[in-house]
């Protein structure tokens, strides 16, 4: 009974905070009802049995995007000081009779997903049934990270591919002036409270980035969520001014952006000698390979989330 | 303690969370936007507490934890923005 | 002695019963402070005392019911966590929220 | 109904919100916001598929939503990246002929 009140609040509140996110007056209200829809659907993900979603959700939907979309928000209202509020307020859309169309289009798509899903004939593979049965050749016993490094690892390392490209086509088309080296807030960088924060919050996030790197092979936790979280603690310091764009990216950061990709594809070949195919790890082997690759992953996703939302080609220290 | 008081409690909170977005929608100024957020970050890491001993799910406690370790993230995002612009002075009737 | 256990045990589930309950009134005073104050900054008592109590009392009622260390220990984590992340939002909001009352009023004059 | 179907259905409904003001809205931020809370339907579709016999889970989707995660945080980085460079560049933050500043 308590289940079903739940879950329907969640469901109602989902698309309240959809409706709002996207309908709401300036955009400064959209973002934060984006920002709660995001609380929302880490407790979906919850809900439905994916706390390796929910974790990095957590990371990424709470910590990340949000610091990603306030950040470009500011640079629309400090870019250019608009002089009149039309391109921060925006509710510019089509005239009332192409709203109209769209809307019935609209509700034609959801009648017809949810026909759709109402009508849907059972699953002819069941994958989940073949996943559990090799899962003992995969070298991890963690069904999700079984799944993510080892039978479709190819996925994964095309996923980090793109995120490296991503990052390449950031750098080309963020605008590069003095944006870089001007000021973070100086309430955040003055702030006594906030210096003391980061100086607790340190250890404690590498702590809990390595234990999810490490936990990920038999719960929930690994790659992804640990550079998420290492990630959001970089963020963190750029927002703060602890970390302060750089016109250049040193080689060591270079280095650390390929580390991840690097390491993965090298041994994604190495395994070729060994008599198997691309990624097919030998099965004594298997659970070593899988950390080290977790590993590198998880170090260049964290620096590319950070350079991602800084937008800089690098970042140094500032000492306060 | 039963599954079913702690997702009956869950529940009240997500409520509370809910009832709270009438803040978010009133405003009047951006900052007060942003404390209803950054309180729904303490509610949603009550939900997953309760959650995770209601379910029997010790993964659910580091979701929570990664929410409170990254509750500051969104406010060093906001402090950052320029305080004042001419729509804010139109916003907060 | 057996009997002695089970009252033991009914009256463990009541204390950490209550304590969730208790968690819970707290949470709802938050709510009601966030919609009912007048203003931020009696608003951000709601952010960094109601709610932080209320989760303190839930996550408290929690540790009495574990057997786990581990457990007990992350949910004081989290507590603590969510203590500090609040003082310092908190404190940064009023902050950017009394430098933009005063430029508005300077503005204005 | 089971749970399955109820955050199917959710996310049908969640969907459909984002595709009409996707279309709707002309400022490009708006766009991409709804790009997100569509992305978000999608995992949530996924994941909602992947309790449909409620006594497994199937933990290829869990896998897809969590790469689709991260590539959708890049992508919006990337877009909004875009989305500065034309603001800086034409002062616009619409695709279209119209000045910003000359219609209200």
């Amino acid at each position: 009974m308590s289940d079903w009140v739940f879950d329907g609040l969640l469901g109602t509140g989902l698309l309240l905070l959809g409706w709002q996110t996207l309908i709401s007056r300036d955009l400064f209200r959209s973002i934060i009802w984006f920002v709660v829809l995001g609380l929302l659907m880490t407790l979906c993900w919850v809900r439905l049995a994916a706390p390796d979603v929910a974790l990095a959700e957590a990371a990424i939907g709470a910590g990340v995007t949000g610091a990603l979309l306030l950040n470009a928000y500011r640079a629309l209202l400090i870019d250019k000081p608009p002089r009149h509020p039309s391109s921060v307020v925006a509710r510019h859309r089509q005239t009332t009779a192409w709203a109209v169309g769209l809307a019935a289009f609209s509700t034609i798509v959801v009648g017809g997903i949810s026909w759709a899903l109402l009508n849907l004939p059972q699953a002819g593979v069941d994958l989940g049934t073949l996943v559990r049965s090799r899962l003992a050749e995969s070298g991890v016993s963690n069904v999700v990270t079984a799944v993510l490094l080892n039978f479709r690892g190819y996925d994964t390392l095309l996923e980090v591919a793109v995120l490296l490209l991503a990052l390449l086509g950031v750098w080309t088309v963020h605008p590069k002036d003095e944006t870089f080296s001007e000021a973070s807030s100086d309430f955040a960088q003055n702030s006594p409270l906030v210096g003391a924060l980061l100086h607790l919050l340190a250890p404690l996030l590498v702590l809990i980035g390595a234990y999810l790197l490490w936990i990920g092979a038999y719960a929930p936790g690994g790659a992804f969520q640990a550079g998420a979280v290492l990630a959001a603690f970089g963020v963190m310091l750029y927002l703060s001014g602890r970390l302060t764009p750089t016109p250049t990216a040193t080689f060591s950061l270079k280095l650390l952006l390929i580390f991840g990709p690097g390491v993965f594809s090298l041994i994604a070949l190495a395994v070729m000698f060994w008599g198997g195919a691309l990624l097919e790890y030998p099965k004594d082997w298997a659970s070593l390979l899988i950390l080290a690759v977790e590993t590198g992953v998880t170090i260049s996703i964290a620096v590319t989330l950070v350079l991602l939302v800084s937008g800089s080609p690098g970042l140094k220290r500032t000492y306060q | 303690m039963s599954a079913d008081f702690c997702v009956g409690m869950a529940g009240f909170l997500l409520v509370n969370l809910l009832v709270g977005l009438l803040r978010i929608y009133r405003g009047p100024t951006r900052a007060d936007r942003l404390l209803a957020a950054q309180l729904f970050t303490t509610i949603t890491a009550g939900v997953l507490v309760l959650l995770a001993v209601g379910e029997n799910k010790p993964a659910l406690l580091n979701v929570a934890l990664l929410f409170t370790l990254l509750a500051a993230l969104a406010c060093l995002a906001f402090v950052r923005l320029p305080s004042r612009h001419p729509e804010d002075a139109k916003e907060d009737e | 002695m057996n009997e002695f256990d089970t009252l033991l045990s009914v009256l463990d589930a009541w204390v950490s019963k209550t304590l969730v309950i208790l968690g819970g009134v707290f949470y709802l005073a938050g709510t009601v402070g966030l919609l009912r104050f007048p203003d931020l900054f009696t608003r951000l008592h709601a952010l960094t005392k109601a709610d932080n109590l209320g989760l303190g009392l839930l996550c408290l009622g929690l540790v009495w019911q574990t057997n786990s260390l581990a457990i007990a220990l992350k949910l004081l984590l989290i507590w603590l966590l969510a203590l500090m992340a609040s003082a310092v939002s908190c404190h940064l909001i009023a902050r950017y929220a009394l430098y933009e009352q005063k430029t508005s009023t300077k503005g204005q004059s | 109904m089971t749970q399955s179907l109820f955050f199917s259905l959710t996310a049908a409904g969640l969907f459909g919100i984002a595709i009409y003001s996707f279309l709707v809205y002309e400022h490009l931020l708006r766009k991409i916001l709804a790009l997100n809370v569509m992305g978000n339907a999608i995992f949530l579709l996924l994941i909602a598929f992947a309790r449909r016999d409620s006594t497994t889970v199937d933990p290829v989707p869990h896998a897809m939503v969590l790469t689709g995660i991260v590539i959708a945080v890049s992508a919006t980085a990337f877009a909004l990246a875009l989305l500065q460079r034309l603001h800086r560049e034409s002062g616009k933050t619409r695709l279209d002929n119209v000045d910003d500043e000359s219609q209200q």
